[in-house]
């Protein structure tokens, strides 16, 4: 015991000042970027791709892009009061300017703020709409299509596509994403003529649906839309196959998480569900070619939705620099707006007055087991589009 | 409305059962041994993902079933020498040392299994649901509950039946009581812990075709069986019982009068019945 | 001398070492805003001290305590533009007045069964503060919140905008409270309340109520806490919704009791080891929580008075070396 | 309020009128009625179970009676908490030991005569050693109970007659107009038995005491009333000699003395 505890305060004290002087020792004239993301805590498994892919993109492109750069993880435990000190923390000790992350709205949202107080970039890689709405400021990007377009582009095309299905029930969290979600299909069930005859609000921490689906099944609904997301779309999705729910209607999953979602639910339960998603490894674009083909020599594996959403935010701010030629935020800023680039889903641009990217958004249907080509296909993209909330009716008043 | 909540009650007792294979172990265990273990949830997890290999393994969710657990109540068993040294400790100590267990068995499972959910099939003979006119119950549910049924009885003969049991029961009174009928009191602490470990592992690889496998559904676990061992009365069998069967049935039927609230029902529930009936619906006075 | 009635001399030493250290913090460690953490968790932890080392009280409440203040301070800012007395200030009222209503709910029950009800308080604080997202912002959290600058009568005594400047606030805030609540450890009521953690009901028949203690312990815990939640605020500049959570009582459970609730120093020793360590190892290595897991169970299990106690037995060893003799008997506060 | 009937004489102490507890269907008192008076030592004897200690629970306050009434100087107490009824002058001791065993011997005397005032114990600011009144007012009582020597001594490690003296004195710190002692003597030495014999007589000579007992011999030398209680009710009581000499008592209880 008695060495164990000196060891342990020799340590501590050493723990203190090396990292310290490490990080001095090689402070050369590489430009940090830094992505936010939850490494640990119930978010990690979101967080982990995510950190791959935004470390293959730093490692992959920089060098391509004639940049220096360095790529920092920083690990936002799911849990935003966590992860701001420790951004102020790495912007006061590293002077860390570009940023980029994270998987939850709420970290993503104080994040915006946070690196327009420290004077920074940052391209965020979440939905909520006040990113480049009510909340839109000067200093932040953002490449994912927030609740807006993901509604437009899988509620509109599926009313059109199931004409007979005029019965909608809808399954809400009951937060503010989820309620963006829920007005945006309100909005569109009441221009198409669609029925809605029914909601539930549930809460972030639920995991138990079945007193739900017993309410569900008892409004017999043509088709469920599921604005949740995640674990509660796993979890809802199996419960509702238990139920036998997709015998009766159908599914649709406007927020879908990716490949690592389907892998972990399974193509028994999946069949039939259908999913919107922002991207799909299967798309036919030239930059998504050169993205599988990196994942699959740098990392052997394919790109989920978390790896190549991270990995273009940060090529982002790559792309910023080096159009900007200069590791000035300002400058970068100013390179960033209005830029017109080569994305996963196609040609992309970033709207200048509210510094959102415009890109696909697809609607996708998934397969059973036996008629799947390879282990990872599990869905058919059956639309796509891109839908953005016109500057007229914006929110954005950028200062 | 009264089909509604009908099938409402009847899922809140798919969810309890469950919820009493959580509970009951951490009560006999605090009964017996005055040991607050926050761990618990550790057991549920972890047998949920030793059911997850096993399927994996040989492909066989009735194997994954008896096996899990059996090899949950084992570890816990033959650990249980491990814990003892935490009984002496004062309940804020237990508090603190279970809690950072249970952090080192959820990072563990993550290590091993890294953090991206699991998922385990229902055994094909329970997958789809049955129809009782406008009543629809998944199968797979059903056989939870008959589950949890037989389990229930089985422990209520073991408690009652067994000189085992006439032990445990003599134990969660008074452990100097049975120290003085000459029975080595450590090797029932180790029975019970293990017992106690393997139906939250049992828990576990039942909930699994349900809820999915993943590293962080240990706390969920924890709060739900701390809640009903709380209501039922800490150290009571049917206490546990009657405390899971209500928290399901309050989970699920809140699910229809106040959606939103669901997730918070459980917890006024237990403050409302703690500051009425201080010792539990069952609990010794 | 009893080791539970500290005398003066001796807490005068130990706010001299807080002191010492509050003003060495910013020096030692990478960052100004690190140390400006650790000095804000040290007020919280302070706060639970009082209920856990004093009354012997477990409770999983103070994240209540510690929210209310956030969202106090946030909206009085947000809100009503008003300055950091008026704002902390409100966090005071705030903390102390949910204090009460928690504290006369749950102190009326014992051991598991209090920590239980504290547990569900929190749950349903969390709820009540995550429903009623028009005011705290629900998930997203409380945006916005600036830091306006200690006037007085229109004119600016402190900016709060710098690093420096804030965290000196912090620190003065941290020593007055320390100050405050060593002399009501050692004052009349510090000493029932140590009376009810030993005996409660030798303490009602002797001819005080335990349940109105517990109260004012409760109050002043919330207080202290709520403060430093305040504080927090104003450091992050926004109110995430996770500072209300169960987590949020965890952590400054874990901080006091790994520090030691033998003495409130222990709490300063336990704030800012949690917070450095868990930046340090969480940038190191994503499963660092593993780590933290280990060093609870080897301190609940071989220090069961906390990393306070350690210290006091390094100083004792040291002292006899060099001395030769031992001055005073070395006590190491073992449990019970 | 008592009827008219039991008017008491000026130096009654404390009165008990028809007091009953019951569980239920059980009774563990049934109306009992006695009256103490001032500067005496009474004394309750009887078989385990006779509900000597239920009365006594009744009278500080840890337990509610069913029916009947506490009278304490004049002021009925019969639904008062009991730490109102300990700063009215009812001091107790308990059957088994109940100190604050983590804490100095100075420390338990004091924190008891803290309590004397109620402004002072919910001080907060004040240094504890700045308590003159009550600090003065321990040493006495340490002295009176020759505990001086263990003063700063932690009471969980005193020896057993050790603490139940240091339990009286914590009993008296309160400056009671009645002690309540509770089996003073249980588990005590010969030695510290007549310790405790001496005490009680010198108490007797300030305050009034009731006490339960199961040493005869003790109260018999001690007592001035003795009350003999069976199945929760009073057998008989009055001066040590005639409640000897009744027969009842000598078959039910003393047997064979």
């Amino acid at each position: 015991m008695k060495t164990t505890r000196r060891e342990l305060l020799a340590g501590a004290a050493a723990g203190i000042f090396c990292p310290a002087l490490l990080k001095n020792a090689f402070a050369a004239d590489a430009t940090r970027i830094c992505s936010v993301l939850s490494l640990s805590g119930p978010f990690s498994s979101a967080g982990k791709p995510a950190d791959l892919g935004a470390r293959l993109a730093v490692r992959a492109l920089a060098s391509k892009y004639g940049l220096s750069a360095e790529y920092v993880a920083l690990d936002d435990e799911g849990n935003p009061g966590r992860a701001m000190p420790k951004i102020i923390t790495a912007a006061q000790r590293e002077k860390i300017r570009f940023f980029s992350g994270p998987v939850l709205s709420s970290v993503g949202l104080a994040m915006s703020q946070a690196v327009a107080n420290l004077g920074g970039v940052y391209v965020s890689s979440i939905g909520a709409d006040e990113v480049t709405g009510s909340e839109c400021r000067k200093s932040t990007f953002r490449w994912p299509v927030p609740s807006y377009g993901a509604i437009q582009q899988t509620v509109r095309p599926l009313i059109g596509m199931l004409p007979s299905a005029r019965r909608w029930f809808t399954v809400t969290p009951s937060y503010v994403f989820g309620e963006a979600l829920l007005r945006n299909s309100k909005a569109i069930f009441k221009e198409l003529g669609v029925e809605h005859v029914g909601n539930i609000d549930h809460s972030l921490t639920e995991t138990e649906f079945s007193g739900h689906i017993t309410n569900i099944l008892a409004a017999k609904p043509d088709v469920i839309l599921v604005l949740n997301f995640g674990p509660q779309t796993t979890n809802f999705l199996r419960q509702a196959a238990e139920f036998g729910l997709k015998d009766k209607m159908k599914i649709l999953v406007a927020w879908g998480a990716g490949l690592e979602q389907f892998s972990e639910i399974g193509s028994d339960v999946l069949d039939g569900v259908y999913f919107g998603l922002q991207y799909w490894h299967d798309v036919d674009t030239p930059k998504n070619k050169a993205i599988v083909e990196l994942f699959r020599n740098e990392a052997n594996t394919l790109p989920s939705w978390s790896m190549v959403n991270l990995f273009t935010c940060n090529d982002l701010l790559l792309q910023g620099l080096k159009k900007a030629k200069s590791d000035d935020p300002q400058e970068v800023i100013k390179a960033l707006e209005g830029l017109t680039y080569e994305g996963p889903t196609g040609e992309e641009n970033i709207r200048p007055f509210d510094h959102q990217c415009v890109k696909e958004y697809y609607l996708a249907l998934a397969k059973p087991a036996s008629k799947k080509k390879n282990d990872a296909d599990f869905v058919d993209i059956v639309s796509s589009g891109r839908s953005f909330v016109e500057q007229a009716i914006s929110q954005c008043r950028m200062t | 409305m009264a089909s509604m909540l009908l099938s409402q009650v009847a899922n809140g007792v798919g969810i309890g059962i469950i919820y009493f294979m959580i509970a009951v172990g951490m009560s006999i265990t605090f009964g017996m041994m005055r040991f607050l273990n926050i761990a618990h949830g550790g057991f549920y997890l972890l047998g949920a993902y030793v059911g997850f290999e096993l399927v994996q393994q040989t492909g066989s969710f009735w194997f994954a079933l008896v096996g899990a657990p059996i090899c949950i109540g084992l570890v816990a068993w033959l650990s249980e020498p491990a814990f003892s040294v935490l009984y002496r400790l004062s309940h804020n100590m237990q508090i603190l040392a279970t809690l950072g267990l249970a952090l080192v068995i959820q990072e563990t499972v993550v290590l091993v299994w890294d953090t991206v959910g699991k998922h385990v099939a229902a055994p094909g003979g329970l997958v789809g649901a049955v129809a009782f006119g406008d009543f629809v119950y998944p199968r797979y549910r059903l056989f939870v509950i008959c589950v949890g049924v037989v389990l229930a009885a089985g422990l209520w003969l073991l408690l009652e039946r067994t000189n085992y049991g006439a032990v445990l029961r003599a134990g969660t009174q008074s452990t100097d009581d049975i120290e003085l009928l000459g029975i080595d009191i450590r090797r029932v602490f180790a029975a019970t812990f293990g017992l106690g470990a393997g139906l939250a592992g049992l828990a576990g690889v039942l909930a699994a075709p349900i809820r999915g496998v993943e590293p962080f559904m240990g706390p969920e676990a924890l709060a739900i069986a701390f809640v009903v061992v709380v209501v039922g009365g800490l150290g009571s069998f049917f206490g546990a019982l009657a405390g899971g069967l209500l928290i399901g049935i309050i989970q699920s039927t809140t699910s229809v009068f106040w959606p939103a609230a669901s997730g918070v029902a459980m917890y006024v529930g237990m403050a409302a019945i703690m500051l009425i009936r201080p010792r539990g619906l069952l609990g010794r006075a | 001398m009893s080791r539970y009635g500290t005398n003066c001399a001796q807490s005068t030493r130990e706010i001299l070492g807080l002191i010492a250290t509050v003003a060495l913090l910013p020096a030692v460690l990478p960052s100004v805003s690190l140390a400006t953490e650790c000095v804000i968790f040290v007020i919280a932890t302070l706060g639970c001290n009082l209920l856990l080392g004093r009354v012997g009280l477990l409770s999983f409440g103070q994240g209540i305590f510690f929210g209310a203040g956030s969202y106090a301070t946030g909206l009085a800012i947000v809100r009503l533009g008003a300055g950091p007395v008026f704002s902390l200030s409100a966090a005071l009222l705030l903390g102390s007045m949910v204090a009460a209503l928690i504290g006369s709910l749950a102190a009326r029950r014992r051991g598991v069964y209090f920590i239980m009800l504290t547990l569900a308080f929190t749950q349903m604080c969390y709820f009540l503060a995550f429903g009623m997202s028009g005011v705290t912002g629900g998930d997203n959290g409380l945006l916005g919140v600036s830091r306006p600058p200690l006037s007085f009568l229109g004119t600016t005594l402190l900016p709060l905008d710098s690093d420096l400047s804030f965290y000196a606030l912090c620190s003065i805030i941290c020593v007055a409270v320390y100050a405050l609540l060593a002399r009501v450890t050692g004052s009349p009521f510090g000493a029932v309340l140590v009376a009810i953690r030993e005996n409660e009901s030798r303490t009602f028949a002797v001819g005080y109520n335990p349940l109105a203690y517990k109260i004012l312990a409760f109050v002043l815990s919330g207080m202290v806490t709520a403060v430093a939640g305040g504080l927090y605020a104003m450091f992050l500049r926004f109110v995430p919704l996770s500072n209300i959570d169960i987590s949020m009582s965890e952590r400054i459970l874990i901080m006091t009791m790994l520090g030691g609730v033998g003495s409130l120093f222990g709490g300063v020793i336990g704030a800012v080891t949690v917070v450095v360590l868990s930046h340090l190892l969480s940038d190191l290595w994503s499963r660092w929580i593993l780590l933290l897991g280990l060093v609870l169970i080897v301190v609940a299990v071989c220090l069961p008075g906390g990393l306070w106690s350690a210290l006091q037995w390094i100083a004792t060893a040291l002292r006899r070396g060099v001395i030769g003799m031992s001055p005073r008997r070395a006590h190491l506060p073992l449990e019970k | 309020m008592t009827t008219e009937s039991s008017a008491a004489p000026r130096d009654v102490v404390l009165r008990v009128d028809g007091l009953s507890k019951r569980y239920g269907q059980f009774a563990a008192i049934k109306n009992v009625s006695f009256a103490v008076h001032k500067s005496t030592v009474h004394a309750f004897i009887g078989p385990n179970g006779a509900g000597k200690t239920t009365l006594f629970h009744c009278i500080t306050g840890i337990l509610r009676p069913t029916s009947g009434s506490i009278t304490l100087n004049g002021s009925e107490i019969t639904h008062l908490q009991a730490n109102l009824r300990s700063r009215m002058g009812l001091g107790r001791s308990f059957q088994i030991t109940s100190i604050f065993p983590a804490l100095s011997v100075f420390e338990n005397v004091r924190l008891a005569a803290q309590a004397r005032s109620w402004l002072r114990a919910f001080d907060f600011l004040s240094d504890v050693s700045r308590l003159h009144k009550s600090s003065s007012k321990t040493e006495e009582l340490l002295v009176k109970l020759n505990l001086q020597g263990s003063s700063g001594d932690i009471a969980g490690t005193l020896s057993h007659g050790q603490q139940r003296r240091l339990e009286v004195a914590m009993a008296l710190a309160g400056d009671p107009s009645i002690l309540l002692l509770d089996e003073p003597t249980a588990g005590m030495g010969v030695d510290d038995i007549e310790h405790m014999a001496q005490l009680i007589r010198s108490l007797a000579a300030e305050i009034t005491v009731v006490l339960v007992e199961h040493n005869i011999p003790l109260i018999l030398s001690v007592s001035d009333v003795v009350t003999v209680m069976n199945y929760g009710e009073v057998l008989t009581q009055g001066p040590p000699s005639m409640v000897t000499a009744d027969e009842k008592v000598r078959e039910r209880y003393l047997g064979a003395a």
